[in-house]
């Protein structure tokens, strides 16, 4: 018995020393003074190579540290639930970086992020509709605009459409392209049929809480979908159930969906597709330009307007370190120069949300003859996010997007059944439907 | 017979594992009221209960809690009565190696697997239970299958310490199986009992991480327990509902504890212990 | 049986999850071996040169063709090519009997014709037209009082006095008078005009012969004198740079001898010819740099004139040798010399770390691989990224580029082979 | 009728063991026959596509794994003494508030572990600024909650209560002090509950996630759990090779352990 006590001391000993081994650290690296800190999504700020040039530059210039916390997790939730930990320190991460595809909503409305109005002098520079309560900093921003496919509609004789297009004359368009041969079924057409009709119906209402759901609108809209979705327009997979068709749309690594993505992308289906899958950034007029040159392609505003655009930026911490410096650092961001390199790399941070370099853009234009349509294009949703009528709608009201994503996959199950449902069985389920997300809302 | 002149030597013992409870344990547990009752997380006005009122108003709450209580009142009487009898079994009938084995083994098989199979057996091509009224049914499969190699451990740990000397007096006296085990096997057990229903209890919390890999952070409405309130709430920086709700849900099953407790305390006396 | 299967199956199971396990652990180095080595600069900020290697040769400044004013026959050559001459050294010697048969007239007897001339053009010039201008005179007098008679008649006529056919005479005489005044007056200009032309014409003369005789006075010293023994002395220093052959008619204007005036280096260019992709990079280059180890010569050339005339394909530049070191010049030897172009750079790396999409010349694209260290799961990692750029000037060996100031000193890959591209994972080599 | 008994037992002992079956055999099916959807244990065809690639191209896996072993180690050791210390004192000696302080033991572990996250976040960071350690994003900010949890110390106390006073008294009449009565006595008999603690130990801390995610930040500190998570939301294919290399350590502790839960010793020849 001794001995094995003996042994057993020193092995806890090499543990212990082993472990305390990398904790003795110098006092200045936990108090450190001048250095601010980024808290990002793993390594998000990657797709973003002005923010790491400009990081650079300000340290050269201030001598100040900045330092990327990287949180690396999982999922997404795995991060949400590091960065909230983080927020409650005193001496917290200065700055929150927020790429396009995250939502800041939540944290402004709760009281994280301090007020910059009047404290960043460059924010004035910022278009207004851009802005959420003042707390929200953007520095890039996408307009996903829709892409159609040019030489199909020659083909298909229709005229080309103008910027202010509307859904009527869509559906004008793909009911021709529809009786010419039968088409693939894809999620673009899933979202024709079924998400934008619902989202139009303001199913849900974010201001008091409520889902309707249960109502003859929507019923309509499920009728409606069944019925084009089976009638002989689309080749549809017979054994294909409900849950195959949620795999292939939502369900990222199963190899339905990549076959699906294959397919939008394959070469020879390509040139039959009437709108692309996946849009392209409008305002990058270098990067339009050469596209409809080169592909033949007509690039329009989006129909559904509330998820085109995106922006990505940063929220100050209310009780982080050093947020003066943040702050500056920020401002030096939203600075012309700065700005306009966005405008010239192609795959730089999207296009600058200053106002005051628009001239200098289409100078750039003009020395690399970008084409007409595309500067075209580009003044026109300028337009319409100065007029407030663009806005992030997606980051705005996050809660909403986030359900309306959810609702969607159960509709799937009423959408794509085996039998078809009696009038009173979708009422039932969508009654259970409606009961299920009104508590998912006032959680 | 308590050994009153050595009182401090007592202290002296527990020391080391109270100062670093104190430190790591309670003081959290006081953080954590501190958080329930301020206003909000980030400005801590003293706001007395109306946090706890706002989550008792709330019916998704209302409707974890009554989903976690029906299934703790269920799987944890179940489960322990189960993994008793199997202990008993393994150690009357001096089972195979192999039986013990693959009993303990689920409790160190990682969530994903239990979810990949479970989706199968019941998921949608299998029963279709997990979306329909009897996912509860599932979630106490699950979590039966998996803690019963926990208890079992401890009971076979328990039986092998018991006293073989009272067993055999009981079986001079002619007692058959059963009258043994109800007057002498279970009273002897009841402070492992308590430790086992303690342990179980605990368990029950970490079943969320499987059903949360299950079916996200909102499930089936007839699974939504309390822990996925407590999840949503902490991503929605809403801590001061977390900890409020949080703290009726370890009330109510510290009520429990304690009765257990004093169960404990009565059989120390009967027995003659201290 | 049954158990020695079972015992098998288990051994097998055991050793395959220990060779996992085994395999596992090392796999970090196993991958390792995989990885590309790669070796790296930073950019740094430096000067650089950039070197075109030429071959030129000495030329001497002014050159001295020796030309007779007649066709000639030389018997003998006292100076061989390459042999310094001083001023007064005997170069050459005709065959006399042969003598100069020369197209030009003497200088004296044209000196004579032009004294006549001059002469003749003086007579001309104070010719005067006194005679001529006092007939004109006379004939206006007369003229004057005819003009008085017959206002007399007229009045006398109106008085009744006379006879119409008087009067009518006396107005013939007058017309007849004016007819004479007209033509004496043109007799006058007449002569006039031809005393100019006379004069025009002497005034060609004089010219003329002045010509002739300033083109035999530079053709005298252009063309050599013959002394009267037939030899021709040098009147310059200089070295022979070639002489013409002998025994043969030479006819009148061929160089017989030509003398390169040489004194020093002063007095000496040198020239070379480059190939014109090199005219920019040449257009504001400055100095040759020669490389004189053995021969004692000066090492610079201040280059002096660029020509901007491209014959087959080569550019001819000539330059002044700067410092004098008073040692004599050996004319058309061949030189090798280098052309030295200083440049700054901002950030240049070496030349074999760039790719250039089509030629390295300044303005043109190309791309680096930069390293950036990255935080893996096992401590950092480093994976190769592809950065375009475009070159700003090239050097030797070395390259200043443009485009990458959006990193921080990064790792530039040196050694850039085909297994390194965008995103590969790679490995330092110190 | 014990036949009938064992028969029942084995049944059910398969029953629990289906699903290791079933994770140990697909670990061998490529990715698409796992998809495929109905459940079969004989893969259709034998591969070592998973273990090929978990070796070549995950090699970090064997890294966390080393993390893991170290983590839950020093948590088992140091959970043990403090345990054995601790349980003794409650179980057997008497000490003012004896009672109270184990209500709290009790109650500090019924919480969830949301609620004492974010205080025990600030307790560190204060720690970390009082004794200018770094404890964040390093096993410590892991070891020392899993040494000081009440788990043991209950578990501990519940066996050393079984242990009647007789035995202890007459030690004490023999002038034996604490310490000695602990080693030489209690111990031997203790020796199955402190496996049994050793073991469910191990298991817990195998098995944790939470804390490490928010505890640690360095992705080359966590342990073998949460890679293994990432492996499932990201790299399905590789999954279940690597969910079988996750279970054998707790395999081999229980195939080793088990022998000591089932040794009973025989009190009585103590007296």
């Amino acid at each position: 018995m001794k001995k094995l006590l003996i042994l057993v001391l020193i092995i806890s000993i090499v543990l212990m020393i082993g472990c305390t081994v990398e904790n003795i650290v110098s006092n200045s690296e936990i108090h450190k003074h001048n250095e601010i800190t980024i808290v990002t999504y793993n390594d998000t700020y990657k797709k973003y190579p002005v923010l790491q040039g400009y990081i650079d530059k300000f340290q050269l210039e201030t001598g100040i540290k900045v330092k990327i916390d990287a949180i690396e997790a999982n999922t997404y939730d795995d991060y949400i639930k590091k960065l909230n930990t983080k927020l409650y320190f005193k001496k917290g991460p200065t700055l929150i970086l927020f790429s396009e595809s995250e939502n800041y909503s939540k944290y402004i409305d709760n009281g994280v992020a301090l007020n910059v109005k009047g404290r960043i002098n460059n924010y004035k520079k910022i278009y207004n509709s851009l802005k959420y309560k003042d707390s929200f900093v953007p520095i890039g921003m996408t307009y996903v605009a829709t892409i159609l496919n040019k030489n199909l509609l020659e083909e298909l004789g229709m005229k080309e459409p103008n910027f202010n297009w509307t859904n009527k004359e869509y559906l004008h368009i793909k009911k021709k392209w529809l009786e010419e041969e039968p088409r693939y079924f894809n999620i673009t057409e899933y979202k024709d049929i079924v998400v934008n009709p619902l989202n139009r119906l303001e199913i849900i209402d974010k201001d008091k809480k409520i889902v309707t759901l249960n109502n003859l609108k929507v019923k309509n809209v499920i009728k409606d979908a069944q019925k084009k979705i089976f009638s002989d327009n689309y080749i549809i997979n017979s054994k294909y159930s409900y849950m195959d068709y949620y795999e292939m749309f939502f369900d990222y690594d199963s190899d339905k969906y990549l076959k699906s993505m294959r397919k939008d992308y394959h070469y020879e289906n390509r040139n039959k597709v009437l709108k692309y899958r996946f849009g392209i950034n409008g305002l990058k007029t270098l990067v339009t330009s050469t596209k409809m040159k080169k592909e033949n392609l007509l690039i329009l505003p989006r129909i559904d307007k509330d998820i085109g655009l995106k922006t990505w930026g940063f929220i100050v911490n209310k009780n982080g370190k050093n947020v003066e410096i943040g702050m500056k650092f920020l401002d030096g961001l939203l600075s012309d120069e700065v700005q306009l390199l966005m405008f010239n790399f192609s795959t730089y941070g999207g296009y600058p949300v200053n106002k005051n370099i628009e001239d200098k853009i289409s100078k750039i234009e003009r020395k690399n003859n970008v084409s007409k349509k595309a500067i075209e294009l580009r003044k026109y949703i300028l337009k319409k996010i100065k007029a407030g009528i663009y806005k992030p709608y997606r980051q705005i009201d996050s809660v909403k997007y986030e359900f309306q994503l959810m609702l969607h996959k159960d509709l799937m199950k009423l959408i794509f059944t085996d039998k078809l449902y009696t009038d009173e069985e979708l009422s039932m389920e969508l009654q259970k439907l409606e009961n299920k997300y009104n508590i998912w809302l006032n959680e | 017979m308590i050994f009153e002149s050595k009182k401090y030597k007592g202290l002296l013992f527990i020391l080391p594992s109270l100062i670093g409870f104190g430190i790591l344990y309670v003081i959290p547990f006081f953080g954590g009221i501190k958080y329930s009752v301020s206003k909000s997380s980030f400005n801590s006005t003293f706001v007395a209960f109306n946090n706890y009122t706002d989550v008792f108003k709330n019916n998704a709450f209302k409707i974890a809690l009554k989903n976690t209580c029906f299934f703790m009142i269920i799987s944890i009487p179940v489960l322990i009565v189960i993994s008793f009898v199997i202990a008993l079994m393994i150690y009357e009938l001096k089972a195979p190696k192999i039986v013990k084995l693959s009993i303990m083994l689920p409790i160190a098989v990682p969530s994903g697997t239990v979810v990949g199979f479970f989706k199968k057996v019941f998921g949608f091509n299998g029963f279709n239970l997990i979306d329909s009224e009897y996912a509860m049914l599932v979630v106490i499969l699950i979590f039966i299958w998996k803690n019963t190699g926990y208890n079992l451990i401890i009971y076979l740990a328990g039986l092998s310490q018991m006293d073989k000397e009272v067993i055999e007096a009981s079986m001079i006296d002619g007692a058959n199986y059963f009258q043994r085990l109800q007057y002498i096997i279970i009273p002897l057990f009841t402070p492992i009992n308590v430790f086992v229903a303690i342990v179980t209890i605990i368990n029950s919390f970490k079943i969320f991480k499987d059903i949360y890999m299950l079916q996200g952070s909102y499930p089936n409405p007839k699974i939504y327990m309390l822990q996925h309130y407590i999840n949503n709430k902490f991503n929605d920086l809403q801590y001061e509902k977390l900890t409020s709700s949080a703290y009726i849900f370890s009330l109510m099953i510290f009520v429990v504890v304690f009765l257990l407790f004093i169960l404990d305390k009565k059989h120390a006396k009967r027995v003659g212990g201290n | 049986m049954e158990s020695k299967v079972l015992k098998i199956s288990k051994n097998t199971i055991i050793t395959f999850f220990t060779l996992v396990f085994i395999l596992g652990f090392f796999s970090k180095s196993v991958v390792n071996l995989f990885i590309p080595k790669v070796q790296v600069t930073t950019p740094v900020k430096s000067t650089f040169s950039r070197t075109l290697n030429i071959k030129g040769k000495i030329v001497p400044k002014e050159k001295v063709k020796i030309r007779l004013a007649g066709s000639v026959i030389v018997e003998d050559y006292f100076v061989k090519i390459g042999e310094k001459v001083e001023k007064g050294d005997p170069l050459l010697k005709i065959n006399k009997n042969y003598g100069v048969k020369s197209s030009y007239k003497d200088i004296d007897e044209l000196k004579i014709d032009l004294k006549k001339e001059k002469f003749k053009l003086e007579r001309l010039q104070n010719t005067t037209y006194n005679i001529d201008k006092m007939n004109v005179q006379l004939l206006e007098e007369k003229m004057k009082n005819m003009k008085e008679e017959i206002k007399k008649l007229e009045k006398l006529y109106k008085a009744g006095a006379i006879t119409a056919n008087k009067l009518h005479v006396k107005k013939q005489n007058l017309k007849s008078l004016e007819i004479n005044l007209k033509k004496e007056k043109l007799m006058l200009q007449e002569k006039r005009k031809e005393n100019q032309l006379e004069i025009q014409e002497t005034l060609g003369n004089i010219e003329n012969l002045e010509t002739e005789i300033s083109e035999a006075k530079n053709a005298k010293n252009f063309y050599y004198e013959i002394s009267s023994d037939g030899i021709c002395y040098s009147d310059v220093d200089g070295i022979v740079l070639n002489t013409n052959d002998t025994e043969v008619i030479l006819p009148q204007d061929t160089v017989l001898i030509e003398l390169g005036l040489v004194k020093n280096f002063n007095s000496v260019k040198f020239v070379t010819k480059i190939p014109e992709k090199y005219y920019n990079f040449i257009s504001d280059a400055d100095m040759i740099k020669i490389n004189s180890q053995n021969d004692k010569m000066p090492d610079q050339v201040n280059i002096t004139e660029v020509s901007k005339v491209i014959n087959n394909k080569m550019i001819k530049i000539e330059g002044e040798f700067l410092n004098d070191n008073n040692s004599f010049p050996i004319i058309n030897k061949e030189i090798k010399g280098i052309i030295e172009k200083k440049y700054v750079g901002e950030k240049t790396v070496p030349k074999i770390a760039v790719i250039p999409h089509d030629k390295f010349e300044a303005g043109k694209k190309g791309h680096v691989y930069i390293v950036l260290e990255e935080k893996g799961a096992l401590g950092t990692e480093y994976i190769v990224k592809r950065v375009n750029i475009t070159i700003k000037d090239v050097g030797d060996d070395v390259v200043s580029i443009d485009g990458i100031d959006m990193y921080d000193n990064p790792k530039i890959v040196i050694n850039p082979s085909f297994k390194i591209r965008d995103g590969v994972k790679v490995r330092i080599w110190e | 009728m014990k036949k009938l008994l064992l028969v029942v037992l084995l049944i059910i002992s398969l029953l629990y063991v289906y699903p290791i079956i079933f994770t140990f055999t697909s670990s061998f099916m490529s990715y698409e026959e796992i998809m495929s959807g109905n459940i079969h244990i004989i893969p259709e065809e034998f591969n070592l596509q998973q273990y090929y690639s978990i070796i070549t191209f995950k090699g970090e896996y064997f890294h966390y794994f080393l993390n893991s072993i170290k983590l839950t180690s020093i948590i088992i050791f140091g959970q043990v003494i403090i345990g054995i210390f601790a349980a003794f004192a409650f179980a057997k000696m008497d000490f003012v508030a004896r009672n109270l302080i184990f209500i709290l033991y009790i109650l500090a572990i019924l919480l969830p572990f949301q609620v004492t996250l974010v205080p025990n976040y600030l307790v560190f960071d204060k720690i970390q600024r009082l004794i200018n350690i770094k404890i964040f994003d390093t096993h410590t900010a892991i070891i020392l909650p899993g040494i000081f949890t009440s788990f043991g110390v209950i578990l501990l106390r519940q066996f050393i209560r079984n242990i009647p006073n007789e035995i202890i008294e007459t030690a004490m009449l023999d002038g034996a002090s604490y310490t000695k009565i602990l080693f030489k006595i209690v111990l031997p008999i203790l020796r199955p509950a402190i496996f049994t603690l050793i073991i469910l130990t191990f298991i817990d801390n195998w098995n944790l996630v939470e804390q490490a995610i928010i505890f640690l930040d360095s992705p080359s500190k966590l342990p073998l759990s949460v890679f293994l998570e990432n492996i499932y939301y990201n790299d399905f294919k590789v999954f279940y090779a690597g969910a079988v290399l996750y279970i054998i350590p707790s395999l081999i502790l229980f195939i080793k352990g088990e022998k000591y839960l089932m040794e009973g010793l025989n009190i009585g020849g103590l007296k």
